[in-house]
């Protein structure tokens, strides 16, 4: 049996559905996990200029997580296209460079230069991280700053755009709804929860940068859901993020709407979990008898509820 | 930075706080040097979710060996093991000690930071470097481990909180008279921030060279998230490395310790 | 050493911080847990007419959590009145009923009538329920909404109101500060995660009613950081909720803003987790020489973070 | 309904997915009658979240046993439990059988239902009760435990989809013979929805009286979430029960099979 895997992002077709999420990967990663095995390569969010990152400690674990800081790190973007896009085009797997600007213009025109440059398969616009123009408060927290961060970049772009999404909104389908509107290829549901934990014994958060983002299997549920309300307001392509640690999770997130799926923190507790991962989709795949990745793509048989609505709204 | 599934052939008590494990390595092909460390799954629940990192202790050909504190969740767990069961490692991991033609040298641990530089005076007697090692505690229980130094013929000297002879000047005294008599040529030091702040201004007043070994909260320990990141100072400037990939072992003169 | 464990929530005076969280306490839990040394009591919340609740399953276990659907299965206030507030009035604790309706009138009515009650002390008011009047979205999804029914609620009300919050929103400061405008006397932080799981192999959601919300100590970090920020909101006090499995969650609570705690998955563990953690608070209070729970609520020690911001907004 | 924390007596592998456990009691001070259930915590982490039910298998003045089928993340834990450890149950929980002045009766278990039907019988026999049982499974292997009832003194009929014997029309045929023969006058059941509308059916035509266990998903299991609710009919209207607060065992006649 041969299983069809690709799931097309755009114009940009991808060999399987399983990729990192960006800032839990490095290319010092090669020696564990097999990159050239990837949906894609997703390396650590970029920003224009170098910029050193947040105080330690910048990560602390949680009952089924973990919060980081990291503070988005960075080199900039010369030493990017210098070095690290040229070390991630060594392998077969497609590279989509991650974004983070701090407004509108330097998305646009980060996108510009890293669009053009022929390594460059697809890229992902890390709209979670605030922006500097309103008060710190995330690009993707606002439909319409949304709408206009991707009509700007889409402009400008030569390859597919993947928006990524916070998920810390009162309506995910809104935002998905305006991030499409805008000309996003693709979402990426999601980024992190914003997220604190106090040491009781000596009062002061454990993050150094006080606040950060919880992601891991703790998240997994909320995403899932975010991922089938996204998958309900749009027509173009999901990559589902947040607590992906094994094949099942993954299957879960496609069955509720997602085309792809990235795993992030897996990676710190089983080195080899994206490629586990992309094991399991294929086992499942020939246990359930399906010769394509669409045979599971928005599959979830959702139970006719109250009233024939899919779903009503109380909980407790 | 790979994977191993290594049994446990042992797994005890040593100290009030401190636990030993030993684990049989046959299977790992990589070479383990002093100063490298492990990233280890405690537990096959994911609680505690994160690995937990532990320098390499003692190595020899068919075994490895980790002395730990108890501290966490994560340490805890790790004191249920019992032999016949299988420790997830990820390692060896990062930068070890550099260990190459020096004649005397000196180690200046504090509480478990012994752990860390055991490995190198075992190595270091190895190469028939000698070895003196001043080792600080909070009490004589903990110190139990300098056992193994001596039998080893590390030359050990020991202070605690207990017997009042561990603070900074003290162990001051007792350092500058070992470099002094001992002709000591390289400083070695883990686990506190004012001994290393102690060893850094004797390094520079005497000359020397040295290394110091950092921790730092780890997420990924491979060198791909940047949570470990500590600034180090080198041809004038202040670089951010990762503790995990560039370290934990960090030349003395560079080592910025706030 | 006398612990002073009072807290205060309008005129009302609390004997000690613990309560337990709506829908995860019954009467019957009376042979598990001395209701007598409660902060306070919250019943399941009641809806004005009798309803049956959802289809079962109505809840599932997540990593670190579970996913509840009940529905708000109610008999309807006339029996509460009835039935239910004279079983809960033989106990010392404060009684604090839950409100949960359908719109602004509705929950005015209903305040109007639970209020003037001789055993109700105070009312909890759960706006994250879905108002039906604007298409199932939680009235506390909205900042005017929460403004509009607080204040009908208040002009009526002869006990003090808590608004509890849902944390499926943008912004938990907007909705905390609109609630306490309208005039809240306490905030509850929050009510559940809105969350999915389907089982991959039947390809059905785990939930009867397909989603439903999340609880447990897999969000407390997303909880923690909506009561500091809640708390720096408004001036009221905050009652924590999400997460609290022992004294030490509820004291991270607590450190973060929140006046008192709820408890409610934990209980389902472990049955005395309720008065566990209030002894785990005073066995603390005892260990650092407390002598006031005041000494407690908001005492996080916040890192100055860079350029002297309390919270530098890049994590990942 | 208190929490106990009973030793591990006993926990074997009795057939290919099943096994039993055995704690002692002699620190619980409750009855426990059949047909009532514990609410286990199958694990010290928080992974799997939630407690588990399982009905009490067999009563001693002494111990409890549970007989439970191997299916996910609980129950996987729950087999590694070793004597000398310790069983964390909420219990006595729920209803029991009402057993009273019945002279023959006869039980319908599918699969691990057994477990639940298992103290009953043992019950019936210690009542001097005349006791029948009908177990049905996927495969022989499934109906090791059925020893244990023949042990007892109770006569076992087994079916199963291996020797095929076990379809809804054959048992129904058992059923009737031995309704007839033995001139049985209550039916209990439990673990299949089919074997339960077969129940129903023959309850009503012969008159007899009957009884049978439910399972639903629960959370507190003390009656306090509403997780666990099932339809009842009674006084012609149809009622919401909580299956661990008013049940698990309901009058056969009441229940609503969907
Ligand atoms: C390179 C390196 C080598 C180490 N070698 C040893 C050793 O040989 N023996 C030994 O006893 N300890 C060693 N440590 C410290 C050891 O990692 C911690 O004591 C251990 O992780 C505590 O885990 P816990 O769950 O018991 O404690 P908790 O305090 O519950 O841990 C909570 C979190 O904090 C992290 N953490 C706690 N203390 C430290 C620390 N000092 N450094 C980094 N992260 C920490 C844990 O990894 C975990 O993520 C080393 C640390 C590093 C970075
Ligand atoms: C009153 C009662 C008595 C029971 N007695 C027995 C018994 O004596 N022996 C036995 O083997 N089994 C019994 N069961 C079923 C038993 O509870 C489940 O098989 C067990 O919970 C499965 O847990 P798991 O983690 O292995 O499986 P999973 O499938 O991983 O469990 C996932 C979740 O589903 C729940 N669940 C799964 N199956 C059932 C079920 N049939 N009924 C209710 N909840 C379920 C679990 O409790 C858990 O919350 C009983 C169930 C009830 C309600
Ligand atoms: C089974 C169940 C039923 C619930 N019912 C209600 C309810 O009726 N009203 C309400 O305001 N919250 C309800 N909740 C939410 C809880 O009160 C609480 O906000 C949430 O569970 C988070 O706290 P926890 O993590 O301590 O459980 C319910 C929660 C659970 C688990
Ligand atoms: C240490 C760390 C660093 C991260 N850095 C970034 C980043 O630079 N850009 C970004 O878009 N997301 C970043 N994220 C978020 C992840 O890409 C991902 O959205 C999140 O971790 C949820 O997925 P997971 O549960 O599989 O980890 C980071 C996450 C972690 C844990
Ligand atoms: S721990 Fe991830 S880079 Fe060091
Ligand atoms: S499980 Fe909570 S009421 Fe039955």
């Amino acid at each position: 049996m041969t299983l069809d895997l690709n799931v097309q992002i755009g114009t940009l077709t991808l060999p399987n559905p399983v990729m990192p999420a960006s800032g839990a990967f490095g290319p010092e990663m090669t020696e564990a996990v097999d990159f050239n095995r990837l949906g894609a390569l997703v390396p650590k969010s970029i920003t224009n200029l170098p910029q050193p990152g947040n105080a330690t400690p910048r990560v602390c674990e949680t009952h089924g997580g973990m919060i980081n800081s990291i503070g988005i790190q960075s080199k900039g973007l010369e030493k990017y296209l210098e070095e690290t896009i040229p070390e991630y085009a060594a392998y077969d797997a497609p590279l989509i460079p991650s974004i983070s600007a701090e407004d509108i213009d330097e998305f646009t025109e980060m996108t510009k230069t890293l669009s053009s440059h022929p390594d460059v398969d697809a890229l992902e616009l890390n709209i979670s991280c605030p922006n500097l123009k309103a008060d710190g408060l995330a690009f993707g927290m606002d439909k319409d700053v949304t709408y206009e961060l991707l009509s700007r970049a889409k402009e400008v772009s030569r390859v597919p755009l993947i928006a990524k999404l916070t998920p810390n909104v009162t309506s995910i389908q809104e935002i998905a709804a305006a991030a499409e509107k805008g000309g996003a290829d693709a979402l990426t549901v999601a980024n992190t929860f914003l997220a604190m934990a106090i040491d009781v014994e000596t009062r002061e958060p454990l993050i150094g940068n006080n606040m950060g983002g919880l992601s891991g299997p703790a998240v997994k549920p909320i995403i899932v859901r975010m991922i089938y309300q996204a998958a309900q307001a749009v027509s173009i392509p999901i990559i589902g993020c947040g607590g992906v640690m094994n094949g099942r999770d993954a299957l879960e997130m496609m069955l509720a709407g997602a085309s792809a799926v990235q795993v992030g923190t897996a990676s710190f507790i089983n080195p080899t979990a994206l490629t586990d991962t992309l094991d399991d989709i294929e086992a499942y795949m020939i246990r359930h008898e399906l010769t394509s990745i669409q045979d599971i793509i928005g599959g979830v048989k959702m139970k006719p509820s109250e009233g024939g609505v899919l779903w009503h709204g109380r909980s407790g | 930075m790979k994977q191993h599934l290594l049994p446990v052939l042992k797994n005890i008590q040593v100290s009030q706080r401190y636990w030993l494990m030993v684990v049989d390595r046959t299977s790992m092909p990589e070479n383990v040097d002093p100063g490298q460390f492990f990233h280890l799954r405690t537990t096959e629940a994911l609680s505690p979710f994160l690995r937990r990192p532990l320098s390499v202790y003692r190595i020899t050909e068919t075994t490895l060996e980790f002395l730990y504190l108890v501290k966490g969740a994560g340490t805890v767990e790790m004191t249920k093991k019992e032999t016949g069961d299988t420790l997830d490692v990820l390692g060896p991991l990062g930068q070890g000690f550099q260990l190459g033609s020096q004649k005397e040298i000196l180690l200046t641990a504090r509480g478990v930071g012994i752990a860390t530089l055991a490995a190198l005076a075992q190595k270091a007697v190895e190469n028939g470097t000698g070895c003196t090692a001043i080792l600080s505690a909070r009490t004589k229980d903990d110190l139990l481990s300098g056992e193994m130094l001596e039998e080893m013929g590390v030359q050990v000297y020991r202070v605690t909180e207990e017997q009042g002879n561990s603070d900074v000047k003290a162990v001051e005294a007792q350092m500058r008279e070992i470099i002094e008599q001992k002709d000591i040529d390289s400083l070695y030091t883990c686990g506190s921030r004012r001994l290393s702040l102690l060893n850094q201004r004797l390094l520079h007043e005497y000359g020397l060279q040295g290394e110091i070994a950092l921790e730092e909260q780890m997420g990924c320990a491979m060198g791909a998230c940047f949570s470990c990141v500590s600034p180090i100072q080198k041809d004038g400037k202040e670089h951010s490395v990762r503790v995990c990939y560039e370290g934990p072992v960090f030349p003395m003169e560079q080592v910025v310790i706030s």
